[in-house]
């Protein structure tokens, strides 16, 4: 059987190029080149892959360019028709963990190869792509480069040969929330006591089913100046212009959607409609505004009561009235509500 | 007021006479968006849905004890019917090729998990 | 969602019928609505008396939004 | 409590004219099981067939699986309220026939699931491929109600199990291990600085197919009580819970309960094992709420450290766990809880229908979607008409090859909520 074809991405202070100095070196592919962690691979490798180039970008300049960047790096990965990719790892190097998620994502998910990386679990790429990328868990410096690549080359394998990828405690990677069964080495009642026997002596353990998020996020300062506040709506009543042109999902949507309120007065039954299947809809097809307040709110923007009406309004539908779920689309509009320096949110649930 | 909301014929035979039956002939599906939107009127749920290890659209029969009520909404009753929504999301439906005598095993065991609920009452 | 927004360091006030919910979605301003299927009107009234209705609800989140608070707190009546 | 726990090793079993156990060799007459079996005259016929680790057999829709044991010392016997009338066991010595298994199997109903694979990924999955198996097949008598003949199943199964444990009554066993509970106040004494731990056993208990049975009480009428661990050695807890086949407990289960054994052996080393308690999982919302109270309440009245919770069954169950959970963690109770998970066939929903930041000591026994591709098998035991009932309904399917494609949560045991299994998920 032919080798597996690898193509490996590390940055320039895995390249020995330089450190922070040198973070602004743009992606630079080299044919036929073994560099740093990937001749740690390659052994690991034996004779079941090669490294056939290696794609060498510094961390500032991918992050500052990361749609050039990205977009740059593709095409070099697609000129040589690899069978796998591997980023990293970045242990805990928070914008090359960035990078190397982001890049990681793009070849899996545009280029249909498979791919891996590495990092560690508090770098902040592991935030952003844990949900939809293997993510090997790492030590959180590059003295951990043997063990990481212990894990990284048989689970890279195993993925460039297509095979059933098993639970993230067996394989090494971080949960991605998806469910995977395995068989463990003592039954489930002796782990169970053993599990009690930490608890009781306040020892750390490690529960098998993490329950839903319950963490606490602290509240902002309060608007000092309404009347020249810019405001936005956002709802998870899943309130949509007529038709669900976004194809929102009636339950535990897994997108949202972004719609304009440019000269949009209030809604009205004819042009807004609710995508939301969790409730008798009705009353909100009746009229939109009973869960999307515009038409109060552009009364309170004519009257100066507040400064505008963000153009802008949010929408998706959560899990029955449960607005927990969708924590990761979420994050993502709320960097756009950042961006265009929204000053305070409402958000409506039903 | 104290209502049975069912799919299950035999629950109207069987309680018809001692409560008040709200029989209709729904999918598993529909008979719980029944119960969600009389819960989001202000209802109270009595018995808990999910009950039966028959898992969900194994069986097609669904009855569950309800105080009806408008007003403000109950949170636990809520909870409870939007887990059990999700819950039964997850499942494929089973019992469409059910023959009579199969249905008919599952009213019956409907019935007996709806009878022990009401024993305690 | 609400906990999202919050995290992004934006101010934020959560309009919602089943406030137990709100608290456990970990919102920090929480102003009550109506009912679940139309949480900012009544259908039960005429538009204008629904139009008052609401905007009392959207004031009362402008409100909150002007309200320092400290942790998790519902903004009733 | 101290009860002596005899282990008879079973290697084989045969069919013999004369019933008796030699060399680990069990014999057994059809003649004389079928005349046990058929002494409830709710039964038309009962079919006796073996089943060994590693032959190519399958056995399904499986109702129970059931240990012989026997009763040679101390008081009351196997099964009370059932077999032997009730008196308080737990003590004194039995005998258990280890290595096999009595397995009662023909559909109650017809959507019983229930696999007993003896090869293949099934047998994998399932802890009753491991033993050597007596299988009893059973038909009803014309006309009769599914009620009325899930008891006499139920009871020809005891009676066949505890005629075969009786067949051992006057052997030396092979091993014997020691069980012994103190009183509170012996154990206050005795163990002034271990931690006081109990294990709290919620009971399926909803009502036709879905119950449970404490010294032959119907676990849904009683308020949480408490138990010497030893009791269910002698079978004081039986099943008669037909559906939910891979996370129910089969009374075999219940005799030899995982968490049970597992805190006796920590007893007295790194813990005390004060008690076990035993509550329900009803269908009334207010029974849930009364359940839990109480089962918190002995908590505290026990003066425990840790309890570990253990649910049974599907769905409304998961409410009972948490409120359990809850409740005990609110008397400064350490808690750790024992469940399985339906997170769908792709693994992505959520798994459990109820959450509370108190369980953050979970046990999985894994996600019972999970979908497994079990191999066409030489023998049949039971009957394979419901899932050829449901082929073509659903992506459940008897497929053309004859291979099935399943759900691991028809096979009997999969993923048993006492962690009597090792399968597990992240």
């Amino acid at each position: 059987m032919a080798k597996i074809k690898v193509v490996h991405y590390i940055n320039q202070f895995f390249a020995q190029i330089g450190g922070e100095e040198k973070a602004d070196y743009p992606a630079e592919l080299r044919v036929g080149e073994i560099i740093g962690p990937g001749t740690a691979f390659e052994s690991a490798f034996g004779d079941e892959a090669e490294i056939v180039a290696t794609i060498v970008c510094g961390d500032s300049y991918f992050n500052e360019n990361i749609d050039k960047a990205k977009a740059d790096i593709l095409e070099m990965v697609k000129s040589q028709k690899p069978d796998l990719f591997i980023a990293g790892p970045a242990f805990n190097a928070g914008r090359y963990g960035v990078a190397c998620g982001t890049i990681t994502d793009a070849v899996l998910n545009e280029l249909g190869i498979p791919a891996l990386t590495g990092m560690y679990e508090e770098n902040p790429g592991v935030d952003m792509f844990a949900s939809k990328l293997y993510i090997v868990s790492t030590k959180n410096s590059a003295a951990g480069m043997r063990a990481a690549v212990k894990k990284m080359a048989p689970l890279a394998l195993k993925l460039a040969r297509h095979e059933k990828i098993g639970a993230s405690v067996v394989e090494g990677y971080i949960p991605t929330g998806v469910r995977v069964n395995f068989f463990e080495k003592e039954r489930g009642a002796k782990r169970a006591v053993d599990m009690l026997l930490k608890k009781l002596s306040d020892k750390p353990f490690v529960t098998e089913y993490p329950m839903p998020d319950f963490d606490r996020v602290a509240p902002n300062p309060a608007v000092k100046d309404m009347a020249h506040a810019k405001i936005a709506l956002v709802t998870s009543g899943g309130i949509v212009p007529k038709g669900n042109p976004d194809h929102i999902e009636s339950s535990s949507a897994s997108h949202y959607g972004e719609y304009c309120l440019d000269g949009v007065e209030a809604l009205s039954s004819e042009t807004y409609e609710t995508a939301h299947g969790g409730y008798d809809p009705v009353y909100a097809n009746d009229d939109p505004n009973r869960v999307l307040p515009v038409d109060v709110l552009r009364q309170l923007e004519k009257e100066g009561v507040i400064g505008k009406l963000h153009d802008k309004y949010y929408s998706t539908v959560g899990n029955g009235t449960a607005v927990a779920s969708a924590k990761a689309f979420a994050a993502e509009y709320a960097q756009k509500l950042l961006e265009d320096h929204v000053d305070a949110v409402i958000l409506t649930s039903t | 007021m104290l209502v049975i909301i069912t799919n299950n014929p035999l629950i109207q035979e069987s309680f018809g006479s001692t409560y008040t039956v709200d029989y209709e002939a729904l999918s598993y599906d529909d008979i719980l968006i029944k119960i969600r939107d009389a819960v989001h009127r202000g209802a109270s749920i009595l018995t808990h849905p999910l009950y039966g290890s028959v898992k969900p659209k194994e069986t097609p029969y669904r009855s569950v004890l309800m105080e009806m009520r408008e007003g403000p909404v109950d949170m636990d009753s809520l909870l409870l019917i939007e887990q059990t929504i999700a819950s039964a999301g997850k499942f494929p439906n089973k019992s469409a090729g059910y023959d009579e005598a199969t249905l008919n095993d599952c009213k019956i065991i409907d019935l007996s998990l709806l009878q022990g609920a009401l024993r305690s009452m | 969602m609400v906990k999202e927004i919050e995290r992004a360091g934006i101010p934020v006030v959560h309009v919602c019928t089943v406030t137990p919910i709100s608290m456990t979605v970990g919102a920090n301003r929480i102003v009550p609505a109506i009912a679940i299927p139309h949480p900012l009107g009544n259908p039960n009234l005429d538009h204008e008396e629904e139009f008052k209705l609401r905007r009392k609800l959207v004031e009362k989140a402008l409100k909150a939004l002007e309200t320092e608070v400290d942790g998790q707190t519902v903004f009733e009546g | 409590m101290k009860l002596e726990l005899g282990k008879i090793y079973i290697k084989d079993i045969k069919f013999d004219d004369c019933q008796r156990i030699e060399d680990g060799v069990l014999y057994v007459s059809k003649e004389e099981l079928t005349k046990i079996a058929l002494s409830d005259d709710h039964l038309a016929s009962a079919e006796f067939d073996i089943a060994k680790p590693g032959e190519s057999v399958r056995i399904t829709p499986v109702k129970d699986v059931i240990e012989p044991r026997v009763k040679v010392e101390g008081s009351g016997g196997v099964f009370p309220g059932w077999i032997a009338k009730v008196d308080t066991v737990g003590s004194g010595k039995t005998y258990a026939l280890k290595g096999m298994a009595v397995v009662t199997a023909g559909p109650i109903v017809g959507f019983q699931e229930g696999v007993i694979d003896m090869t293949g990924p099934g047998a994998d999955y399932t802890p009753f491929s491991k033993t050597i198996n007596l299988v009893m097949v059973c038909k009803p008598v014309e006309g009769l109600k599914q009620h009325a003949y899930e008891k006499a199943v139920r009871l020809a199964g005891f009676r066949v199990a505890a005629a075969v444990g009786e067949l051992a009554r006057s052997l030396e066993p092979d091993e014997t291990e020691v069980y012994e509970t103190c009183t509170i106040k012996e154990g206050l004494e005795k163990y002034p600085d271990l931690p006081r731990v109990a294990y709290v056993q919620m009971l399926q208990s909803q009502g036709l197919l879905h119950d449970t049975y404490v010294y032959g009480v119907d676990a849904k009428q009683i308020l949480p009580t408490i138990v010497s661990p030893t009791e269910v050695f002698d079978g004081a807890i039986v099943s008669g819970n037909c559906v939910s086949a891979c996370d129910k407990n089969p009374t075999y289960v219940h005799q030899n309960n995982p968490v049970v054994e597992e805190l006796f052996k920590q007893h007295g080393k790194t813990i005390n094992f004060v008690c076990h308690i035993l509550t329900n999982e009803n269908v009334f919302l207010a029974d849930k709420e009364r359940s839990s109270f109480f089962t918190a309440k002995i908590c505290k009245m026990l003066d425990l450290d840790g309890v570990i919770v253990s649910e049974e069954g599907f769905g409304n169950p998961d409410t009972d766990l948490i409120m359990n959970c809850k409740k005990i963690t609110a008397e400064g109770i350490k808690t750790v809880i024992i469940t399985d998970e339906y997170a769908g066939r792709d693994g992505k929903s959520q798994s459990l229908a109820d959450a509370h930041a108190s369980a953050d000591a979970v046990v999985t026994a894994g996600n019972a979607n999970e979908v497994v591709i079990l191999p066409k098998l030489d023998k049949l035991i039971g009957t394979l008409d419901y899932i050829n009932k449901i082929a073509g309904a659903s992506e459940t399917t008897l497929r053309e090859d004859g291979t099935l494609e399943v759900e691991i949560q028809v096979i009997t045991g999969a993923t048993s909520e006492v962690g009597f299994g090792y399968l597990s998920a992240r």
